[in-house]
Parts: C-alpha cells; structure tokens; sequence
C-alpha cells in the first residue's frame, strides 16, 4: 500500500448509496451490475474488441466507476463512482450525465 | 467453602426477596437484581467451570462480558444453551445453570489429567505429532481431538419454542455509544440540541465508572432524569454494538434479560440496523490482568470487578484479601473494601510512589510499594501470595482472595472498525484510538481521559465538536448537575509479567501462557497475527478483552521491539457474540423466502393439486395426491387424446412500448422482431453478450409501437433487469418504455386436439378457424365477460391457445372455462404432464437453457440474425462455441421398452468408455411404449441413430440407448398447425 | 490410499532434507516432543528460516499463501529447482489460506474440474507424510442438500460423473440425511429438504497449518521465504519479464509467477495486462466453540450456506460473495443477517449457539468462475489466480500443476484447461453457467 | 429537528386491502414536460420522483422517472386506464396494473413501529410523511409506500401479497398490535 492509500481512512464495508431520485438508500436495494468504465464496442468493432469488453477489467484497488441498478427503489441504472478499499463513494449519477471521477482516480 | 459473603445490599439490589436457583444440581438462593456471578460469589462458589485445554479449575475473574472463566450451560427444560458468561446471566427464580467441560463432574474431571501432561503439550504440539502410524491419525488422533472438542454442550429442539428474532432498522442523527460519564453527558448535550439521538450502553445499568463510585450516584441520577425526559433521546440498556460497519451503519444486539422460568415466547434479543450521521464512541475500558504463575486460579479476579461486585451487589468476593496492582483504580476497590469492612490483608504496588498509596496508608491500609507478587498459591484456589518487596525480601500472606489490577485497555475495536488511527499511549500502557472527525469523536476514558470529571468535560466536548460538524454551530449547554472533582492520580507503570515458576497465563480460558507465547516467537511465529494463530491466544469467547494486550506485550519483549511496533490483531466484528438467531431475523424457516401464489392459487388447492416450488411460486405439479408417473402420464395423455388447461401465469411478461420497440427488440433478441406483423406472434431467442442462451420465450407485436414479450418463469427478473440495463446504458436514446406486467396478467394454456372447438364455443364473437386465427396469432378477445387476449401458441405441442386476462378476474374466467368446458372434456393438468408434453415435442426449459448453451448447440443457430448487431452477435461466432465437440441437443430413447430414464444418466461411447454427455430431461412417452428424454451430447447433432451406452453408476444402472432428433413427437408440427 | 497421479517426478538434482519421493525427511514428531517436554521446548527453531533476499533467482513466486507456497515447495520437491523465492508483502499465510472456512472436496460438474481438484484431494491425503507437518486433514464428508427435483437432477448428474472418474458419491434419502445430521429441519423450513448427495472423501483442513507447513517444507527444501517484501511492480525487458521492484529493492529473476488471488489484477496491471478477473469479498463466520454437534461439511441447497465444526469445536460457516469489486477483508451487516437466515432454516437448533467472529477475504473472481494456471502475454511471467472461492481445497494440486507450467514449459495434465486464452477462444469453464458476470459465480 | 415516535402498545394495527384500480403511467421519452403540462390542465397533477398528491378522484404517486402510479376508483376492467390514457394524451404509454397489484391501506399512526423492523427507510413522521412516496423492499417484497394522514398505502405486487399479508399480521403480533384481518373495503 503506498503513501496515499495508507492516508484513506480505514475500511468502510457497508454501503448506503446516494441514489439521486430515492435519496441515501442502503446497497440491499441495489443491484451491482459491473465495471462501467468500459462501454459496448461499435457492432463491427470485431471479435477482439468483444473479448475485451465481455471478460478484461481494470479491477483497481482504488477509484472504481461501476453500474449499480437501483432494483427496489427507482429502477434506475446508476453510475457510482467508489473507491474499492475504502468503500467511500465520490459520487453517483445517471448513465447520460457526465462522470465525475475524483482526481486521484485520473 | 471460603469465598465471599454478602455484606450488606448494593446498588443493583432489586428488593430482598429470595431468588432460588440451581447450579450443578445443588440450590442456593441469591438476590433479584445479582447476576448468576454475583449470586454464585455470594454463596461461595468458587470454582464455576474448567478451561477448554487442561481442564483447570476456573472461577470468576471479572463482571462483564469480558468474562474468559465463568462460562455456564443455562438449562432450560430440553434445552441447553452453552458458553453464557455467569457474569452476564440476570438471575430469575428457578434458573438452572451447569458448569461446562468437565467429566464426570466439575470437581473430579477425568481430563484434567492434560494438566498434569502439559509440559508435552506445548503451543502447536499437535501440528508435530500424530502423525504415526499414517491410518491411527484417521482411526485414532483426529475422532479423540474431535471429542474433546468445544466447551458446553448444545442441546437444541430442531423446531425453536421462542418467537423468531426480528431485525430493526433505525436512523438516527448520532449514535451515543456507551453511557458512562462521558457517552451520558455527550447525549444530553446533542439531545438537548433536537437532534436524534441514540445511546446504547451493553450494561443494564446506566452510568459506567459512575455506578461504582458513591460520591457520582447523585450526579449520574440527576443527569439521567433529564435525561429521559428528551423524547428525541432513545436510551438503549442491555444494547451492544457490535460492529461498526461503515457508511454511518452499526449493529445493535438488545438483549431482554429474562425474569422468569416460565416457557419464554417472545425473542430473547433483538438486533437493530442502525443508521447514523455522527457517532460519540463512549465505551470506556477493560481491566487488564497481570501474567504471573497462579494467576488463573479461583479467587483471583480483577480489582474492578471486585468493586463492582461490592457497590453494586455488596459481595465481597474474599475474607481475606490482597491487592496486587500497578496503577491508582485498584486502591478504590481497597478503599471501599475497608470501609465496608472486608479485610484487605495489603496491597501490593509495583510503583515506588502514588497519591493513591498515600491516601490507602492514611486510611489505615498496609501498602507495599515498589513490590511484587511473584506468585499465587494455592492448589484448587487461592491460599496465599509469595511478595517480594522493595527491598527483596520474599515473604508468603496468606489470603483467599487476589485482586489483580493490571491497568485499563481502551475498548477500541469499534472505533478501529471505523478506520481509526491507533496510538501508543505510555501513560496507560495501552493503544488510544483517533477517529476521523466526519465519522464522530471519541471520548472519556476510550479516549485516554482519566476521572470521571475530565471524563464528563470530555463527553461534552465531543458533543460540541459533532455539533459542529453536523453545522449546528456554537451550543448553549444545558445545566448540569453538580459533580465532584477529581483526585490527584498517580501514573501507571506497565507490569505485563512477573516471571516465575509456574503457568503464568494470558488468555484464561484457552489455556495459552507466557511460556507458549515465548516458544512461538522461537519457532518463528513472531508476527502478532502468527502467534495469535498459533498459541490460539485471544481467540476464545471472551477475544482476549483482559489479558490480549498482555500476551502482545510478552511478545514484544521477547522479541525486543516496541509495544507500538508490535501491533494488534484486527478487532473483528462481534464485539460481543451474537446468537444464530438473533442475526437471522426473522425470515428464517417457512419464511426464509416469500411464497409467490399464482391468482388460481386456492382454486388449484381445492381441486386437490399437490404444489411444487419452482422458484418462489407454488405451481400445482398434477392435480391429485398420488404424485406418481401413472397420475401425471393419465393427465398428459388426456391432453394428447382431448383437451386439458393449465395454469401458465408464472411465465414473465413485459411489456416493450415506444417508437423504437422494435428496433430496440432487434438488439436485444437473435432473431428479427420488426418484421414481425400485428397480430402475430413470434418465438424469441435472447442471448448473453458472451453468445450463450439467455432466455427464450414468445413475442406478440399488440400495436406498431407495442409488442408483449413473455419470459420463462424462472428467468423472469434476469431478463427484465437486462432489458432495462441494455435500455438506460445502451440504447439510452431510443423511445422505449419497458413495463412488467407479470402479475396483472394470468394466463392459461388450453391445449389438446379439442381446444379450438372448445375456445369456439366459450369465447364471444371469435373465429378460430385456421384461416382467421392460425398459428402464431394474437388478438384481443372478450372470454366470460372480461377483456383478455388470445395466443395461439403451444408448448405442449398440440393445437393450443394461450387465454390472457387480467388476475382479478383470473378465478371467474377460469371457472367459466372450467364449467363450460368440462362436459367437452376439459381437465387442468399440472407441471409434470406440461414437463412431459414439452420433453416429447423437443421444447426446452431450464435443465437445457443451462447458461452454457449456445443457439447452435440447441439447434436454434439458423435463428439467428445473420447480420446486424445484437447483443451476442459477435461473440457467439467464436470458433469454440460452434460444433466440434460441443455438447448439443438430442433425443435419447432407452432401446428397451422397460428401461426407465433417469435425469442426470451420462451417455459414454460404447468404444472408448468415455462419457459423451448427459440426460438433462426425460419422460415416460404419451403415445408410444417406453421412455424418452432430451439430451446435451457431445457432437450430438451428428450423431443422430447412433447407439450409445447410458449409465448412472449411482442408480447402478447401463443400458443401451438409440439417439434421436430432440422432436419425438410430431417433427412436422402437424398437430400444432391442425 | 491411492496413489496420486502426478506424471512428473523428475530429480533433476538432490535438493536438503527432502527424500527422493518427494516428501521431507523431516524431524517433527512424537520422539522429539518428549525429548523437547522435558528440555523446556528451548531447542525447537523457526519453522521456516526468515530469509533476506538474493539479488536474483531463477524463479520468483510472488505471493505467501496457500499456492504460492506449493508451488515453491513443488518447484524444490518435485523439479528439483531451488533457486527459488517467495515474496510475501507481510507475514506468509495471513490472505486466504488463513481465512477460509478450511473445505476440501472434489465435486464439480466439469470433467477436467473434477479431475483437478481429485487430484488435489489424494495429495491432501498424504499431505503429513510428504511435508512432516500435521495439517490435520479431516475427511468427514461433505453433504450437498436438494430441496428441488431440478437440483437432484443436477447432483444426479455430478455424481454419475464423479463416479464415472472413480471419484467418491453417494446419494442420500431424506433420512440418511437425517441420521446423519440429526440437526437438519428436514420439513419446516421454506423448501424442504428432499436429500442429499455425500461425498465421503472430502472434509476440512486446518488452514493456518498448510501455509506453515508448506513454508517450512519448502524453506528446508532450499526455497527462500521472503515476508514483509511488498512487490510494487513486475519488471520487463523486451517482452520478457526481468525481476520484481520490492519495498527491499530490485530483485532479478528468469521467471516470476504471479501467485496473489484477490490482487491478481492489481499486480498484473503493473505490466499493462488486464485479467479476466474482478476481486470480491467473500465472508465467513465463526461461532464459539460447543461440543460435537456436527460431523460433516453441510451445504444448503436454497440458499447460499454452508458449515463444518471445527476440531476446536467452533461452528465455521460462510455464505456468497458480496457480489461488488472489493479489496475490503472485513465483513457487511447484510451479507451477516443473510447467511445467518439461511443456515438457522436448515439448522433451527443453532439459534442460541452465539456467533464470535465475521470476516472477509478477497478472491479472484473469474469471468467464469473457475481458476487460471496459465502463461501470460508476458514471456516469463505466469500467472496462478482466479481461485474464486475454491483456492484452498486446490493448493496441493495447484502448486504441482504451477510448478510444472514453470519448470518444463508445458501445462500439466490436470490444469490443461486453465488456461487464459480460453476467454478469447470460448473454451469457457463456467460450472454453473453464470455467464461472464463474476459477482453470479 | 424530529421527534421520535411513540410507539402505543395496546393500539391496534388495522389493514384493509383496496380494490380501487391502478395505472401506470410513463411519459414517451422528451414528452415528459409537455404530459405534466397536458395531466395539469385536467386537473391531474403528475408529481417528481418521492412524491405524491391526493384529489378527489385519483392518488398519484411518482417512485420512477418519467412514471407514475395512479390509483383511482374500481371501474369495469380497463375503463381507468382508457380514461387516464384519454387525459394525457399521446404523450403517455398507460398501462392497467389493476391487477398487477394490491393496495394495502394501514390505518393508525402504528405501521411506524409495525414496518421498523421490515423496513431500511427512515420512517420517521418529520421525514417521511404525507406528500412522499417511496419504493422499496419489506419482507423481500418490492413495494410502494404512499402515507397519508390517517395511514400509508402500501402497493403489492398481486402475487407477493398473501406472503405480505401474513408477514404484516406476523409483525402485528409480535409489536402486540392485534391486527384486524384485511378487508376487501376501498379505503378512498
């Protein structure tokens, strides 16, 4: 673990996700549905592309931008952006607006 | 027997009347308000129980939960529930109590012999033998390990008497954790302000350091008064968090103490979810003991606990009594002892000088300062001290009764679960956690803070830090009661060990000792988790609460590196164990999932059907009690030979809406849809992105923007959820809408050669001829009255219908069927006989869309769309999923009439042996002699008309099979297109 | 006894303290615990020698747990290659091998799976002979319940091929179930249980003792054992891998192994390869210790549940995985409440047994759920991973199969299909058809 | 700031269940201000996501984007929905879920204390009260919570809601609310 990581606070398991039409809702409520940081490739993007976008992942020890469907509640698909060691969530939106990923993730 | 007395009533005393209670067979009578400890301590029972490794004899060591010795069976008619700390046990009028691991009884116990041997039996001794002769460690070592496992003995009736456990969910602005001076005062404070609080204290009575001091007890009834008057202030007693686990979510476990031997009917604990913004972690200290050899036998037991046993239940536990400590918090237990006249015969302090050794002489006290206690002896309890004091000089007092004060460890596991820093404090020789100010603070004595005055300032400053967090501002505090001042204090000076001859133990119920901490770090197991894991230390019921950070510290000597260097295991959930049912909830047995009924549930019920799960729904399985194939087999031949009606309502249905519904269904299923015409219906393939079968079902096109879309039953909400994923990442600009309406609509299937004369006669208005309404039609319909829609569409594969209407009226649409039908020869049949229609067809269902087969394997390749994009276009095209060896559909016939087919019997190649694959349905066969099945085989479709072998080995069973076309009936689909 | 199927027993050169079959010549035993007994325990040594790292080896192994560790020991044991180090970034065995709930079975559905993993069990049957080390492998059986008729047709089908591979199966009736768990609520719970499938060869291993057991095994073999080194990156050369940086500087090496379950993809990453894994917590649960009540590993069939009583007399259980990307060891509430629910439908008898302790470990999920022993893109590097949750009961096996890859280039026949390129190819492995989605597996 | 809530052990928890239809509701997509606008001029007011109103004719309740639940008086099968969809125009899919699910109405202050332990919302009266809606999960069923000033309407899916029925009767039992047993009576 280096320097920065070491600074986070400790780990924080439960999740409560600030879904932005329910309110803070506990992750019972949400289906976790992947990494969202990769998008389907165009249809003639070829076989490769595929493979890659169906089973490659970055699967960071960090900052992690993940779908997560919000089954009980709105049935919204969410776009949280989460740190995978410390559980902090830096911020949730809907798939059309845009990605706000914290500055150590970039 | 020696021991305590009562001396006089205490704090906790609920009343003189006696409560009768049983231990070990015999009767003693002890006090409402005592705790089984207390009352056991009072009528001079020393020994309660033995350890878990030699089988020593134990006593009470402490007052709390943190209890390693005095663990006891609590019997309860046929029941015993085990390993309950006597500490934490409210005594009620007719308790029985059982001490535990000892044979045949608590005095003579047959395995103490281990005792005697445990110079051979050192820390990890069985990882190095018993392994000689190879078969004795089977036969012989490991059933014996086996048997000496555990300590008390579980009795359980498999049906629970009480009242299954509920899960309480609460929110809350701060959590109070711990009423003592500080957690108290922090709560009346952020009570005061409005704001939500919740206090939970894991003791029954309120007021922590406050309860054992009588010059506090006016303040602490005071504060509580005002306390109790905040309706925002929930005060949880008897509550103990037992886990922080982050986002602002702690468990709660409430305990309701018992009061009665009369059959308990309601849950003896609850467990609450709690949610909140900012926490005050008030949670006090534990004692700590002091290593040294004879320190675990009867009649030692730790300074505050003794006080407590004296303030709150007027229990002295000894009469004649040392003290042996290295810090001030012991000489008020001396103090109190004194004044209430049990003898203290002297304390011994390790420190030259403290205030407190002063004020102890001025009161009268023999002191022996700069002292030790080398050694307590004694055979089955204490009997004397062997001192050495300042000077070295060695002399032998002899006392009943030892009061071990070893210094006070912050209680910092939650704190450390909410990612607190932790750092060495060398005034208390301990680890004091800091939290992040957005999580919540810290306070009192958890925090370092020493006195109860400094730790009520200290609870007040915390409030005024949350508050300001959660953007209160600057508080105008509420009046406080008047409280005393605290006493000059003298510091504490680390005493981990007094080596000696003899045990000197570090976790009192596990047996482990100094010895076997040493000899860890000699065999390299140095790191403190290793020497956790290998001496077991810290790992029993009590997680190591007194004496693990005095095992950590014997480790850092030995290998001489800083206490602070040396770390701490991770404080894992529970904080205090946590009852199976307690954390089950409710939902646990016949409510362990909900049952989901079909709209005909009690019409099925009453027409006598038998219910299967499938899934969470009950579906009837055939319509008798009599489950056997020839009931089933009569009801599919009736379909087969006239008509018959099912209950199809479980099937998914979506409802796919919008200008670009089509287009939309184009990339979500493998085969075209836009082309389909209004009025028809098409069959659907889904597919995984990675090429694999998703789902199949059928597809209605209701409008030019508006199709209906079925799923199978048990795939219902995957495919809804991928609909709706593929909708709002995918297709997010697309005009479509996605509705379930699986539980408006029911839906029967009316299937059988006399099915369309049947609907002819029932339905208003409608021509079913071929012509009109052939296969693959969909139109809306009126049937009894009520607005529905019609399918022509068949799984069975007969001529058939499907009838839509909405669920209300489900129950008078399907009598009327039912009523008008009936003298045509209409009978309801159940999930097996539609299992066996389908199995003859070649339709499939779960046990062949397996999640691992792909549109080729199941002979649907051509189906799919050539070109375009859809999802599993592109990788179902991989080489490995097309041909070669993959295992595809087939039909599989025993070639012996006789041979029943069994789910689950691999096919082998008659040549090599080896199996080819597996049956994944099969069926007696309606029309013809014999059975049949559906089978996934490797190179299958090439290998229709081979023979092949079937076995189950597990059945005993190999014969010869024939394989054939999955379509064992009517491959033509004559029947269906009738 | 079988004797296990191990192709290759190549000697290539006398290696310390290991016989020529393989197994140490040790020094553990009764003899020398009395000996020791009465001498105050003063002569017992590290198990394993707390070595310093050498600037270069021919192979690293990066990761002190369970495979890592058999694959040094294979590596020295079996190939004769001592030129070995494993890097741990703390103390060996504190990841998963020392935080499972300590199951060994081989029943799987694939073919080549259950080949794999009964190989792994016949060397677990030895495995006191050939490391000098109790382990204490307990072979009380492991009991899958059904509760539906689609579910005994799946075991039926398990079972016939397991037998088919002279592997161990046997069915039980409901009262076999019965007799043989008299804590099992047959009928009260939400879906009764219909019977049961035993495979009496597998059981529970102590966990803690396969990592000491292996390490000292393996350090008394030659292989250097290299703990609180933290690899902070692979280094590579041309395409091929060169040596490691560590937190105690660069160390060189011909081949390194990747050998880190649970932080696969974070090391992997290090040389820009991206894994077919995603990292999940998975739970387990301990209760205080009772006297017997339980002589089997039990599993549920309607819910994710399973539990086996420890020597020690705990009751240790787990559930599923939480199903989101973690690198958190620590358990959730929810996840709690739900194993709790399910095993108290099974087993209402354990209500007032008092649950102690809840812990997480962090698994390399594969895309379809079974493991990787497999080279990489990267010349020299291979890569042990995706356990999911099936890494322990497949260490014996695991580090044999790893240590072959590595010393003679070729997949062992056991782990043929563990390979990375069956993503690309379709060769998917995916027992319970799950589909690509780690968190369903 | 809140107060918490009282709980009345010896009060009783009354559930009746509803008959009354319900519709579903969805904007076509970029038709959604234009529907508001449409529903408004005929006096149905189409809220945002947690909310609900209350006419004389209709509860509207919003727990999704761009959808909507009403709830109005049992009428012959599919007359709500066709008069719904006759209001709101082409802007709007309606679909009939009269069927879909059941209406539970709790009546009294007590399902707070009742649906706390089935419940993760924050149930108290400051912070979840009449004007809200919300969709979550109790007793593992996904449900709508609509409250209202003399209780909370609680929509089931149809065939959950036997399984919701018992549980709620459980809950009753266990807080020592006795429960009286549903009615078939319309509680608008």
């Amino acid at each position: 673990m280096n320097a920065a990581q070491a600074r986070i606070p400790g780990p924080t398991e439960m999740l409560r996700i600030q879904c932005p039409h329910c309110g803070c809702r506990d992750e019972t409520e949400f289906r976790y549905r992947g990494d969202a940081s990769i998008s389907r490739p165009l249809a003639d993007a070829g076989e490769a592309a595929f493979v890659h976008y169906v089973y490659h992942r970055n699967n960071p020890k960090g900052w992690h931008v993940e779908w997560w469907l919000h089954v009980s509640g709105c049935r919204a698909v969410l776009r949280v952006v989460r740190h995978t060691v410390t559980h902090e969530i830096h911020s949730v939106t809907l798939p059309q607006e845009p990605v706000d990923i914290p500055w150590e993730a970039r | 027997m020696s021991g305590s007395t009562r001396l006089g009533s205490g704090l906790f005393d609920r009343g003189t009347t006696p409560i009768r209670f049983r231990f070990d067979g015999t009767a003693y009578v002890g006090r409402a308000g005592d705790t089984l400890a207390a009352a056991l301590l009072a009528n001079g029972v020393q020994v309660v129980g033995r350890s878990f490794k030699y089988h020593r004899r134990r006593g009470i060591y402490t007052a709390g939960p943190e209890e390693p010795c005095a663990l006891v069976t609590l019997i309860d008619g046929k029941q015993r529930e085990p390993n309950r700390p006597a500490t934490l046990v409210p005594l009620f009028d007719g308790l029985v109590a059982e001490s535990q691991n000892r044979w045949p009884s608590l005095r003579y116990d047959v395995l103490s012999l281990f005792g005697l041997l445990s110079r051979f039996l050192p820390a990890g001794f069985y990882y190095k033998t018993f392994m000689w002769p190879a078969f004795a460690w089977e036969r012989l070592y490991e059933p014996l390990i086996r048997r000496a496992a555990g300590l008390g003995r579980l009795q359980a009736l498999t049906t629970p008497t009480t009242a299954p456990a509920e899960t309480v969910h609460d929110h809350t602005e701060v959590l109070v954790v711990g009423a003592g001076p500080a957690g108290l005062s922090a709560a009346y404070v952020l009570g005061s302000t409005g704001l939500r609080v919740i206090l939970a204290e894991q003791d029954s009575h309120l007021g922590g350091g406050t309860l054992l001091d009588p010059a506090w007890h006016a303040w602490r009834t005071a504060l509580l008064a005002r306390l109790t008057c905040l309706p925002n202030v929930r005060i949880w007693a008897q509550t103990t968090v037992i886990g922080a686990y982050g986002h602002g979510v702690y468990g709660a476990l409430e305990s309701f103490a018992r009061t009665t031997s009369a059959p308990q009917t309601a849950a003896p604990e609850r467990l609450h979810v709690v949610r909140a913004a900012a926490t005050v972690l008030a949670t006090g200290c534990v004692e700590r003991l002091i290593a040294l050899p004879g320190n675990d036998l009867p009649g030692v037991l730790l300074a505050g606990a003794a006080l407590r046993y004296l303030v709150g239940h007027g229990i002295s536990a000894g009469h004649r009594t040392a003290v042996f400590t290295n810090n001030d918090e012991a000489y008020s237990t001396a103090l109190e002892y004194m004044r209430q006249g049990s003898p203290i015969e002297a304390i011994i302090d390790v420190r030259e000088y403290s205030p407190a050794a002063d004020r102890a002489r001025g009161a009268g006290l023999t002191v022996y300062a700069g002292a030790k206690v080398e050694a307590i002896v004694g055979s089955h309890c204490v009997r004397a001290i062997r001192v050495r004091d300042r000077e070295g000089q060695r002399f032998t007092l002899a006392v009943d009764c030892v009061l071990l004060s070893g210094g006070q460890t912050p209680a910092t596991a939650l704190a450390t679960q909410l990612g607190a820093e932790l750092r060495w404090s060398s005034s208390m020789a301990a680890f004091i956690p800091d939290l992040a100010p957005v999580i919540g603070q810290v306070a009192g004595s958890t925090h370092g803070v020493c006195g109860l005055a400094s730790a009520v300032a200290d609870g007040i400053s915390a409030a005024e830090r949350i508050a300001a967090t959660l953007g209160l501002g600057a508080l105008q505090l509420p009046p406080f009661p008047p409280a005393p001042n605290d006493a000059p204090r003298g510091d504490l000076e680390p005493c981990w060990e007094i080596p000696g001859a003899g045990a000197a133990f570090v976790d009192l119920q596990h047996d482990v000792t100094t010895a076997d901490i040493r000899l860890a770090r000699r065999e390299g197991y140095e790191h403190v988790e290793h020497m956790k894991r290998y001496t077991t230390h810290g790992m029993a019921t009590d997680q190591g609460r007194i004496g693990g950070l005095v095992g950590n510290a014997v480790l850092a000597i030995a290998r001489g590196i800083d206490f602070a260097e040396v770390g701490q295991p991770k404080a894992r959930p529970f904080l205090e164990p946590v009852p199976f049912a307690a954390l089950a909830g409710g939902e646990t047995g016949a409510h362990f999932k909900p049952k989901r009924r079909l709209p005909l549930h009690d019409w099925h019920a009453a027409a006598g059907a038998t219910f299967v799960n499938a899934g969470l729904w009950l579906r009837p399985l055939v319509y008798a009690q009599d489950t056997s194939w020839s009931t089933v087999m009569a009801e599919a031949r009736h379909v087969r030979r006239e008509v018959g009606i099912t209950d199809v309502s479980s099937l998914g249905k979506i409802e796919v809406t919008g200008s670009d519904a089509a287009a939309f269904l184009d990339c979500l299923y493998a085969n075209t849809l836009s082309t389909l015409t209004m009025g028809r219906c098409r069959y659907g393939l889904m597919l995984r992105e990675d090429g694999i079968v998703l789902d199949d079902g059928t597809v209605a096109r209701l409008g030019k923007d508006h199709f209906l879309l079925t799923t199978t039953t048990v795939n219902a909400a995957t495919v809804l959820e991928h609909l709706e994923f593929h909708r709002q990442t995918v297709y997010p600009h697309w005009d479509v809408a996605i509705t379930d309406v699986g539980d408006h609509w029911a839906q029967f299937a009316v299937a059988g050669p006399l099915s369309r004369a049947l609907l002819s006669e029932i339905l208003e208005n409608t021509d079913l001829s071929n012509a009109a309404f052939p296969f693959m039609a969909a139109a809306g319909v009126r049937v009894a009255g009520i607005p529905g829609r019609l399918f022509r569409i068949s799984f069975s594969g007969e001529l058939a219908y499907e009838v839509a209407v909405p669920a209300r009226h489900a129950l008078g649409v399907w009598s009327t069927l039912i009523a008008l039908g009936t003298p045509m020869g209409l009978k309801p049949y159940g999930l097996d006989a539609l299992n066996t229609l389908r199995i003859e067809k070649g339709h499939m269902t779960g046990a062949e869309l397996n999640g691992q087969t792909t549109a080729s394997d199941l002979g649907l390749g051509r189906l799919c769309k050539a070109h375009g994009d859809y999802i599993g276009a592109t990788l179902r095209r991989r080489p490995a999923l097309n041909g070669g060896t993959r295992l595809e559909l087939v039909g599989v016939r025993p070639i012996d009439g006789e041979q029943r087919l069994r789910n689950g019997t691999h096919l082998l190649d008659p040549d090599s042996g080896a199996s080819l694959g597996f049956v994944t349905s099969a069926t007696p066969a309606t029309e013809q002699v014999g059975w049949v099945g559906l089978a996934l085989l490797s190179g299958g479709h090439a290998r229709h008309g081979q023979r092949l072998i079937a076995t189950a080995p597990i059945h005993d069973e190999t014969y010869a099979v024939d394989i054939t076309s999955p379509h064992h009936l009517d491959p033509e689909n004559t029947r269906v297109r009738g | 006894m079988r004797e296990p199927t191990t192709n290759v027993k190549i000697q290539l050169k006398r290696t310390p303290n290991v016989r020529s079959d393989g197994t140490d010549s040790g020094d553990y035993g009764l003899l020398r615990l009395l000996r020791e007994g009465i001498f105050g325990h003063g002569g017992w040594r590290p198990a394993w020698h707390k070595a310093q790292p050498r600037a270069h080896y021919r192979v690293l192994v990066i990761g002190g747990g369970g495979q890592g560790l058999a694959t040094a020991h294979a590596l020295a044991t079996l190939h004769g290659i001592t030129d070995v180090a494993v890097l741990e970034k703390g103390p060996i065995g504190l990841g998963n091998v020392g935080r499972n709930t300590t199951i060994i079975r081989s029943n799987y559905f694939h073919p080549d799976n259950v080949r794999f993993y009964e190989h792994s069990l016949q060397l677990w049957e030895q495995l006191e002979r050939t490391l000098n080390f109790n382990v204490m492998v307990s072979q009380r059986g492991t009991l899958n319940l059904f509760h539906t008729e689609a579910q005994r047709d799946l075991f039926t089908r398990r079972a016939n091929g397991m037998r088919l591979q002279d592997v161990d199966a046997v069915p039980l009736d409901r009262k076999e179930v019965k007799s043989l768990v008299p804590l099992v609520d047959l009928d009260h719970g939400r879906f009764p249980v219909l019977g049961g499938f035993l495979q009496p060869r597998g059981g529970t291993v102590r966990h803690d003792a396969v990592a000491w057991g292996y390490a000292r095994a393996a350090s008394r073999a030659g292989v250097d054992i290299v703990e609180h080194c933290e690899v902070r990156r692979i280094v590579t050369a041309g395409g091929r891998v060169t040596g490691v940086e560590t937190t105690q500087g660069f160390i060189g090496a011909d081949i390194v192994c990747l050998a880190v379950a649970g932080h696969s993809s974070t090391l992997a990453s290090t040389v820009g390869l991206q894994l077919p894994i995603e990292s999940h917590v998975l739970q387990a649960f301990v209760t205080e210790a009772i006297k017997p009540v339980l002589d089997v590993v039990l599993t549920y069939g309607a819910g994710h549940f399973y539990i086996s009583q420890s020597d020690k007399g705990g009751l240790v259980f787990g559930g599923h995985i939480d199903g989101y990307n973690t690198y958190g060891q620590r358990g959730t509430l929810p996840m709690a409440e739900e194993v709790a629910a399910a095993g108290l439908t099974l087993l209402p008898g354990l209500g007032r047994v008092r649950v102690l302790r809840q812990w997480g470990g962090v698994m390399d999920m594969s895309m379809d759920g079974s493991p990787l022993i497999s080279r990489t893109p990267i010349e020299g590097l291979y890569l042990n991973g995706g356990w999911c949750y099936g890494g322990f009961k497949a260490i014996p096996a695991g580090g044999v199969a790893t240590a072959h890859l590595i010393a003679t280039g070729e997949p062992h026949a056991i782990a043929r299909h563990m390979d990375l390129d069956r993503f690309a190819d379709g060769r998917l492995i995916d027992e319970r058809g799950a589909g690509p989605y780690p968190w369903a597996h | 700031m809140s107060v918490a809530e009282p709980v009345h052990p010896n009060a009783a928890l009354r559930f009746a269940v509803s008959s009354g239809d319900l519709v579903e509701v969805v904007a076509r997509r970029g038709r959604h201000r234009d529907l508001v606008y449409a529903a408004r001029a005929r006096e149905l007011l189409l809220p945002t996501v947690g909310e609900a109103t209350w006419s004389d004719t209709f509860v509207t309740a919003c727990t999704r984007v761009d959808r909507w639940w009403i709830i109005g008086p049992t009428r012959p099968p599919a007359e709500t929905a066709a008069r719904v969809a006759g209001m709101l125009g082409s802007g709007a899919i309606v679909v009939d879920q009269s069927s879909g699910y059941e209406t539970v109405d709790l009546i009294g202050n007590d399902w707070r204390s009742a649906l706390a332990s089935g419940c993760r919302l924050d149930l108290d009266k400051e912070i979840f009260r009449p004007g809200h809606a919300a969709a979550t999960t109790i007793a593992q069923v996904n449900v709508v919570l609509i409250p209202h000033p003399s209780g909370l309407l609680v929509l089931v899916p149809t065939t959950y809601a036997q399984h919701f029925r018992e549980w709620l009767t459980h809950r009753a039992t266990a807080l020592d609310l006795p429960s009286q047993q549903p009615t078939a009576e319309a509680p608008t």
